[in-house]
């Protein structure tokens, strides 16, 4: 199964166009998503990598407009079906989240609420959006609970969260993801709360559920085994930026920014077994929010960078094949190994 | 990568139990109930050397670092250190122990205590044991930070000026004030991004070539366990399921289990992609530990024999060890 | 388990946007540190002072050369006066009072939350049957068993308060021992001293100062409520809470200077308590709620 | 219910109500007498006209007093309907453990019952005293409870459901609460004019004046100090300044002590001129109470007219310097009888004009008395002694050393005392009792201030508020009681 | 949850046990009651009668032991003062003050809850600026001086309200009134903050992902996880409640159990003032049970834990 998944022809279902979502705090105002572009068709899958902090929760939010109070989306558009959803009502988004766009969280322990029998969790998403009687959305919530395979989904549907194991409540939280069949299901590391033999399971089970759905899959990750897996593009983040962004077996075979390079042989290196002792690493440390310089923000730590990348920041140009995009003023070329 | 030297091991596990009663309510009949979190665990690390230890959640692993560091104390069975039992040692020579066994933790915001300096944090180790003037305490702090890659101006500051991949590295220059011979390394990286990650890995490879220590490795990360380590035990429910070098682990899974851990590794290239065939069934929990084998319930070649009797770890000549009915040795 | 680490430490400014310094507060604990510090200096009067000559006299009323800008009480006293020197008592007790309270509730609720089993047991049992305890049977068994004073006050307030102390603080090393770093310290061979002063007690202290700060104006409220019902300081001693009892016969004929006064005394004072208590628990420990 | 609010009157009680208050046996203090007008009867009682046989139609004595005759109202009944015989009246006298009772049961031989309507109590000495303290709210010796209903429930019962012969039987008792009265229609004297009293706990005097204010309450006793103003202010509130015999005072402990500055008569005499009496009087009760520098009241009997001498503080010193105290001295506590404690601020305010320091110790009533008795007591004490009787009971009690609240024997006082107990000459005796009065004026043993005039608010629908006993400070005798 | 219910209660027990334990030595070590009751002209023999008679004579042990029994048995002893039953008088007492109570509680949970919902939903607005600053002195107001003041102009001035306690109703406005402002601030300050609190979880955030009505999210998933600290902090401020009412008892002449104890410590009555203690005491650790009985309802996790 190495033949690369052939490019998307549909139309996107989601445009994703110069977002800029800024934090404000007595410290100052930074842009936590910054300028981000990209688009997505159904059935698609779109990876968005990045080390911590750099935002990828930040935009995954931004898309459902669910931001935190000192966060505001300042500029671009969202455009899902062709309609700007930045521009929609409180009422309007109510209608959109869970139903068009919907979300599993990123630690399936603190996202259920403990106190409500998980079968009414998922019940209470569909009569949201649904004009479904009582028993007939609890009738359903166990058949989603079958489908993202609970075993004994009438038992389960009647336990709580904390009698669950963390395995078991992610797939609870994959359940109400996909409960209204969204067109577009944002999985914010949607494995590394999970153990590597639950976390193969979960991968497997997402996949799944999106080819049966055709939904539009967003997978937020900081684990290149996650991209590599089930990915068809990837977005490399980097202090709000997407530094990269192309078909996934592009970017792993010719990364053409510095940082995904990195990132991608460091990641290589831990998986391989037969590496010499010494890892490949990043020297440095992340940028903070507030006071990110003028120019390129991996500059600092970018073993390429020139006086150019410290004073100004890169636009976004193409590298290669349609589709490989790179912020940087000198892209690598050639493969990566 | 070293070979361990078949002298006496630095460090032994012998027959390591440790149960656990469950409060019972006050006024009510129910009869205690007692959980096995570890059941005959037998490891051995010798000077040097790197012993990788790997298994799902609560299998069982911190709690035996805890009671190498003795800070839990077994049910059953010894922990030998040259040869001595740890769990018998007390005054000065519990000192000395406490100084050559180190370990260093998984969440470096959770150890370090906020509220003190680096230079305090560092130097514990040294001012408890009250053998170090202060100008030699301060030398031996300085010398050990240097060793992780820190300056002298991070004595003064307090850990949330440190970012996690600091932290983590303070974490581990206290660990070498004392100039242990065994570090107890539990998920030292797992908090950590993959660029910090290398960075630590790196570091603690150095100072074990430099000072030679060994290593207890525990991490859920195949990878990097075997990749690092000389051995690799194989934990599930709180027993050994598999034991022995890691080029042989690595490239005969015997048990089942090991096996399923290593195919349920995410592949390094979109290349590699393949349809994953997880293992079924639910994690396992030491509340309800099935009899006979531990893992029989999730296992596809379990037989009624693996139901009913729980089979024996047994070594080939290679030191290579399996609890496992369906391998031949 | 792996878990993933929110890199945004608990205590983050963006999680509370109240940074700024409450100069009110501050403003009011200097007033009641200059005045219960050197009431001579700022009272114009003699609290104790009666003058026969100008009984109940109105705020502003000029008597004897005198001007008493607050009025005067049923004897002709000085109502500033006595307000001023009211405070000495009032700093005098609260302190005292938070003091010991938090010195025995901390250290108990170290050792509970430390040791755990039958120590936390004991405490926690007896911090139970305290709060069921009236502070004023306490304080009227006091009362009833030596003579009043403001020494009886700080004892009922240590004896009431220092299971706050007890209760927060055990809480918080009930989760601080779980803390790797607590283990590491076992690891290098620390005592259980070294542990509880070294390690727990400096991330308790937060707690324990926001604490202090609300229960500041707690007691005082408490002693005004003990001197009001005659528990507290004896007369002619200028006690809030005895000036409020004292003039509430007044207030029936319209005459509020007297109870007015030194009830705004008390509002403004442990108004200002809370209000800085809220702001250093803001500052320092955003978790805790509920003190 | 509204039909009967029309005849319902509410009444104030500035104190616990106990349910001891209900028994007359028991009577220890003059708080008693707030129920027992309303709810029983005496053989003789005080009312306006002064000491008048009430259940006795009369009262004779033989001529040396050891005879006492009492001849009862014939048809009389008690509350439950139980006739009054004379065996009740002995009962009731024999049982009776109240104030004084040491003296009764010492004093008295017997007591017969010659018929069913005839109570002769024998005496074993002449006893001068006997109808002062007998007739009057000095004790409730003569008070009648039925015998039989008495014995049946027991002292205990008895007081939870008293039954008397009083104007007013109790309808419901609400312990420590209030008490509901209902008009006794078989009361042998004047008929009662409301249908029912209710006298409830109002100890708090701001908020029972309040009360009176919204007609919650229609009498309110103790408007002392600024309430007396208040209540004067109200629409429809009348204040009644209510004379009583409770003398305010001085007392000084430690008199007899050698060393302390307070044994030096001319110490004792300054403080006499240090006190403003007619501003203490101001300030507690608006100047209604008259300054008195005797302990015994002008309309006692045998009190004599001392005067009293104006404030001054010159004359003052010059005495405090003649005892060698020329800046004064730090006089010890204070210590004042509950719950005047504003009054001993005054005080120690005056005392302290001359540099004499006293530090002004609370101490509850019960503890007071206590002390008073155990003579615990050090300092100076603001005492006072409302007890009805003569200047020789009065006296008896502080001045006396065998009396329960003396403190300094003097020889010269107790000569004289013993002298007029047993005289039963009036003449001489009053001459013996004026000139014990004047040598305790002379070297000022004590300080008084004032006699209490206790001022009562009465709410706008009460017509006629009878404060007609003297002595006492509460509404008697209730028949009188009428709604406008 | 029965055992959980079954440690909650052996708890209460034991804090009962210690607590009459407590009372009963701080009873004994104030004084000898009978003295003080015998009255100023007592005779020693007299004095010896009423110890007697209250077995006061009998040893410190032997005292306690028949105390506990006695208590066991819910016999409080027979009140020296008002010389009845010292229960009878408690149980007459007691629904005046549970009735100030009960009003209090009432208002503070119906101004405090909803206006620390409304705020924590809409932070930082003039509302929540002006009801912060409100609580703040709310909780500084002493309130027997807001009982004062209270019956000045609503009794004295305006003649609206009773200042005493015997009409019914509107008896209880004024004191209900006073008491309840600390309790209205507190109960709005930790509504608030545990609104706010829960309001950032992720499981909130999950519930707004999935595009409830927010009225849900507030009511039903946010309110609910609140309702801990809130019912926590009910169980503390309930014994501060009983404390706060004695004064204001006596500021309201209110015949309740408050100026019950305040009285009967004072005149010595000490089998009435150790039974009201026992009494208030067995409420709040009722009260508390009751407490962690409603913690198990409200969350599962206590409730079907092992
Ligand atoms: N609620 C918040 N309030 C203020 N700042 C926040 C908040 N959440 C995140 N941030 C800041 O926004 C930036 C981006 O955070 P974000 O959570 O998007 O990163 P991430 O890439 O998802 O990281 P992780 O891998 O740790 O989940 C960080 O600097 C973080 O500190
Ligand atoms: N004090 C304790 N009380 C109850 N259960 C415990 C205790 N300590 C450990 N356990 C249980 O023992 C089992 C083993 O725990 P341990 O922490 O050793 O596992 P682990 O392999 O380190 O897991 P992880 O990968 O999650 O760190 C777990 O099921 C855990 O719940
Ligand atoms: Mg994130
Ligand atoms: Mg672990």
């Amino acid at each position: 199964m190495s033949t690369p998944i052939p490019p998307h022809s549909a139309p996107p279902v989601l445009e994703v166009e110069e977002l800029r979502t800024s934090l404000g705090s007595r410290r100052g105002r930074g842009n936590v998503v910054d300028g981000v572009s990209f688009s997505l068709s159904a059935g698609e899958t779109l990876g968005i990598v990045g080390e911590s902090g750099s935002g990828k929760t930040m935009l995954g939010m931004s898309l459902l407009r669910l931001l935190p109070r000192a966060a505001q989306i300042v500029s671009g558009s969202i455009r899902l079906d062709g309609r700007d959803i930045v521009g929609c009502t409180v009422a309007e988004m109510r209608d959109i989240r869970g139903a068009e766009i919907a979300l599993i969280p990123q630690d399936p322990m603190v996202s259920l609420d403990p106190l409500f029998r998980v079968g009414t969790q998922i019940a209470e998403t569909l009569r949201a959006h649904k004009p479904v009687a009582a028993g007939q959305a609890m009738s359903e919530a166990v058949e989603l609970l079958r489908r993202v395979n609970i075993p004994d989904p009438e038992l389960r549907a009647q336990a709580y969260p904390f009698e669950m194991s963390g395995g078991m409540r992610q797939r609870v939280v994959g359940a109400i993801g996909i409960a209204c069949t969204p067109k577009v299901l944002i999985a914010d590391e949607p494995t590394t709360a999970l153990d590597v033999t639950v976390q193969a399971q979960y991968l497997a089970l997402l996949q799944r559920l999106q080819r049966e759905t055709g939904v539009a899959l967003i997978v937020i990750t900081h684990d290149f085994g996650v991209v590599a897996q089930i990915c068809d593009r990837v977005a490399v983040m980097y202090a709000g930026r997407i530094v990269e962004q192309a078909e996934v077996g592009r970017l792993f075979d010719a990364p053409a920014h510095p940082y995904s390079r990195a990132l991608i042989e460091a990641s290589a290196a831990m998986a391989n077994e037969g590496g010499g002792r010494r890892f490949p690493s990043i020297p440095g440390e992340p940028p903070p929010l507030f006071g990110r310089g003028e120019g390129c923000a991996f500059a600092p730590r970018c073993a390429f960078a020139r006086d150019r990348c410290r004073r100004e920041a890169p636009p976004q140009t193409s590298a290669g094949p349609a589709g490989h995009a790179v912020r940087c003023f000198y892209p690598l070329e050639g493969d990566a190994r | 990568m070293t070979t361990a030297s078949p002298t006496r091991p630095l460090l032994e596990l012998k027959g390591l139990g440790r149960h656990l009663t469950l409060a019972r309510a006050p006024f009510s009949r129910e009869a205690t109930r007692t959980v096995s979190i570890l059941d005959n665990v037998n490891l051995a690390i010798a000077e040097n050397e790197t012993v990788g230890l790997v298994g799902e959640s609560g299998s069982g692993k911190t709690t035996t670092a805890r009671i190498i560091l003795r800070l839990d104390s077994p049910s059953s069975g010894q922990v030998l250190f040259s040869g001595e039992d740890v769990g018998r040692l007390d005054g000065r020579a519990l000192k000395s122990y406490r100084r050559n066994v180190q370990p260093v933790f998984q969440d470096p915001y959770s150890s370090l205590n906020p509220r003190l300096s680096v230079a305090t944090i560092v130097g514990e180790p040294l001012f408890v044991s009250g053998e170090f003037a202060k100008a030699e305490r301060r030398a031996r702090v300085l010398q050990a930070l240097n060793a992780v890659g820190l300056q002298a101006d991070a004595l003064g500051r307090y850990p949330h000026e440190f970012s996690g991949g600091q932290r983590q590295r303070i974490a581990i220059a206290r660990a070498l004030t004392l100039q242990p011979r065994l570090l107890i390394l539990d998920e030292p990286v797992s908090a950590l991004d993959i660029s910090i990650r290398a960075q630590v890995m790196n570091l603690l490879d150095e100072l074990q070539q430099r000072m030679r220590m060994s290593y207890l490795l525990i991490s859920h990360d195949l990878d990097l366990v075997v990749r690092v380590a000389d051995r690799v035990e194989v934990m599930y429910l709180g027993t050994i399921v598999e034991s022995g070098p890691t080029r042989s682990i690595a490239k005969e899974r015997r048990h089942p289990y090991t096996r399923a851990l290593f195919d349920s590794k995410l592949p390094a290239h979109p290349r590699e992609r393949r349809a994953i065939a997880p293992i079924e069934g639910e994690l396992a929990s030491p509340l309800n530990r099935p009899r006979g084998c531990p893992f029989h319930p999730r296992c596809a070649m379990a037989t009624e024999r693996c139901r009913v009797e729980a089979p024996p770890l047994r070594a080939d000549a290679a030191g290579h060890a399996t609890a496992c009915h369906m391998v031949e040795i | 388990m792996f878990q993933r680490l929110r890199f945004l430490p608990k205590g983050d400014p963006l999680a509370s946007p109240h940074r700024r310094v409450p100069w009110f507060s501050l403003g009011v604990f200097a007033m009641l540190f200059v005045c219960g510090l050197f009431p001579g200096l700022v009272a114009p009067m003699d609290p104790l002072k009666a003058n026969f000559l100008a009984l109940n006299a109105p705020p502003l009323t000029t008597a004897g050369g005198q001007l008493y800008l607050l009025g005067s009480d049923h004897l002709g006293r000085d109502v500033l006066s006595r307000i001023v020197h009211g405070s000495s008592i009032a700093l005098y007790v609260s302190l005292i009072a938070v003091l010991f309270s938090s010195v025995i509730g901390t250290t108990l609720g170290l050792l509970a939350g430390y040791y755990r089993g039958w120590v936390d047991q004991l405490v926690m049992r007896v911090a139970d049957t305290w709060i069921a305890l009236p502070t004023v049977s306490f304080a009227i068994f006091l009362t009833a068993m030596r003579e009043p004073g403001a020494t009886n006050i700080i004892i009922v307030m240590i004896l009431v308060f220092w299971t706050r102390y007890a209760r927060i603080v055990r809480g918080e090393v009930l989760s601080l021992r779980e803390r790797d770093f607590v283990k590491l310290a076992i690891t290098a061979g620390a005592s259980p001293l070294r542990i509880l002063f070294v390690h727990l007690l400096p991330n308790v202290i937060n707690s324990v100062i926001v604490l202090a700060t609300l229960l500041i104006g707690n007691v005082i409220l408490s002693e005004a409520t003990l001197s009001f019902l005659g528990l507290g300081v004896p007369a002619p001693h200028p006690a809030w809470g005895a000036m409020l009892a004292d003039g509430r016969n007044g207030l029936m004929s319209n005459r509020w200077w007297a109870t007015v006064f030194p009830g705004l005394a008390i509002i403004l004072v442990v108004g200002a308590s809370n209000v800085a208590g809220d702001w250093l628990r803001r500052r320092l420990d955003p978790n805790l709620r509920n003190l | 219910s509204p039909a009967h609010a029309e005849s319902t009157v509410n009444i104030g009680l500035p104190f616990q109500l106990s349910p001891r208050y209900f028994d007359p046996t028991e009577t220890a203090n003059g708080t008693y007498f707030a129920i027992l007008y309303a709810v029983h009867d005496a053989l003789v009682r005080l009312d306006d006209q002064g000491a008048r046989p009430s259940l006795a139609e009369s009262v004779t004595s033989n001529a040396d007093l050891t005879e006492i005759t009492y001849r009862l109202r014939p048809g009389l009944t008690f509350h439950n309907g139980d006739p009054l015989t004379a065996d009740d009246v002995r009962f009731s006298l024999e049982h009776y453990s109240g104030t004084s009772a040491d003296a009764f049961k010492s004093r008295i031989a017997a007591i017969e019952t010659p018929d069913e309507l005839t109570v002769v109590v024998r005496l074993h000495s002449p006893w001068p005293d006997y109808a002062a303290l007998s007739g009057t709210t000095a004790s409730a010796f003569g008070w009648i409870v039925p015998k039989a209903y008495y014995e049946k429930l027991g002292a205990e019962g008895f007081m939870n459901a008293p039954v008397g012969l009083g104007p007013f039987m109790v309808e419901k008792i609400d312990p420590g609460r209030e008490v509901v009265l209902k008009r006794f229609d078989n009361y042998h004297g004047r008929k009662p004019l409301v249908d029912r009293i209710v006298m409830r706990t109002a100890t708090d005097g701001a908020q029972s004046l309040a009360q009176v204010n919204t007609g919650e309450l229609d009498v309110a006793y103790n408007m002392l100090g600024e309430l007396g103003v208040a209540a004067s202010k109200m629409d429809g509130v009348t204040l009644y300044e209510n004379p009583t015999y409770t003398t305010f005072f001085l007392k000084f402990f430690d008199a007899a002590d050698p060393d302390s500055p307070w044994s030096r008569k001319e110490v004792r005499q300054a403080v006499n001129l240090l006190l403003d009496r007619e501003a203490i009087s101001m300030i507690e009760t608006n100047g209604a109470s008259p300054a008195t520098q005797s302990i015994v009241p002008s309309k006692l009997p045998y009190a004599v007219e001392l005067p009293v001498s104006k404030p001054d503080l010159e004359q003052a010193r010059k005495l405090l310097a003649e005892a060698g105290y020329p800046d004064g001295f730090d006089g010890g506590k204070l210590v004042p009888i509950a719950p005047y404690w504003r009054m001993a601020e005054a005080v120690a305010a005056m005392l302290d004009a001359a540099g004499i320091k006293v530090e002004i110790q609370k101490m509850e009533r019960a503890v007071f008395y206590q002390k008073l008795a155990d003579k615990e007591m050090t300092g100076v004490c603001l005492c006072a002694d409302g007890t009805m009787g003569n200047a020789s009971t009065r006296l008896g009690r502080h001045v006396y050393s065998k009396g329960v609240h003396n403190y300094a024997p003097v020889p010269e006082f107790d000569a004289l005392y013993e002298a007029q107990l047993v005289e039963i000459d009036e003449a001489k005796r009053a001459e013996m009792l004026a000139e014990l009065q004047r040598k305790v004026y002379d070297m000022a043993y004590d300080a008084p201030i004032f006699n209490l005039a206790l001022p009562a608010a009465i709410g706008p629908r009460v017509k006629n508020a009878a404060f007609l006993v003297p002595g006492n400070a509460y509404i008697a005798p209730v028949e009188l009681l009428e709604l406008k | 949850m029965g055992s959980f219910i079954l440690r909650r209660l052996a708890y209460a027990i034991l804090s009962l046990a210690l607590l009459s334990v407590t009372i009963f030595f701080f009873v004994r070590v104030t004084g000898d009651p009978a003295a003080l009751l015998a009255g100023a002209d007592a005779s020693a023999e007299q004095i010896e009668r009423l110890r007697q008679e209250f077995g006061l004579d009998r040893s410190i042990p032997v005292q306690l032991v028949s105390f506990l029994f006695d208590l066991v048995r819910g016999d409080l002893g027979r009140s020296l003062f008002y010389n009845i039953p010292v229960s009878e008088l408690i149980m007459a007492r007691l629904p005046a003050t549970l009735t100030i109570c009960a009003a209090t509680f009432a208002l503070s949970v119906a101004v405090g809850v909803p206006t620390g919902i409304w705020t924590a939903i809409n932070p930082d607005g003039w509302l929540d600026r002006a009801a912060r600053a409100i609580a703040m002195f709310g909780m500084a107001l002493p309130s027997f001086w807001a009982g004062l003041i209270l019956i000045l102009v609503f009794s004295v001035n305006l003649n609206w309200l009773p200042a005493g306690s015997g009409r019914g109703f509107s008896s209880v406005i004024l004191p209900a009134v006073a008491l309840s402002g600390y309790f209205i601030a507190s109960n709005f300050r930790i509504t608030r903050s545990a609104m706010l609190d829960v309001l950032n979880t992720e499981f909130i955030t999950l519930t707004r992902a999935k595009g409830l009505a927010e009225r849900r999210i507030i009511l039903m998933h946010a309110l609910r996880s609140s309702l801990i600290p809130i019912v926590t902090l009910s169980g503390i401020n309930l014994a501060l409640l009983i404390n706060s009412s004695v004064a204001v008892e006596t500021v309201f002449g209110w015949p309740g159990i408050g100026t019950l104890l305040f009285d009967s410590i004072a005149m010595r009555d000490f089998p009435m003032a150790q039974g009201i203690v026992v009494v208030i005491g067995v409420f709040i650790i009722l009260c508390n049970f009751v407490i962690d009985v409603l913690y198990a309802y409200i969350d599962p996790r206590i409730r079907l834990a092992a």
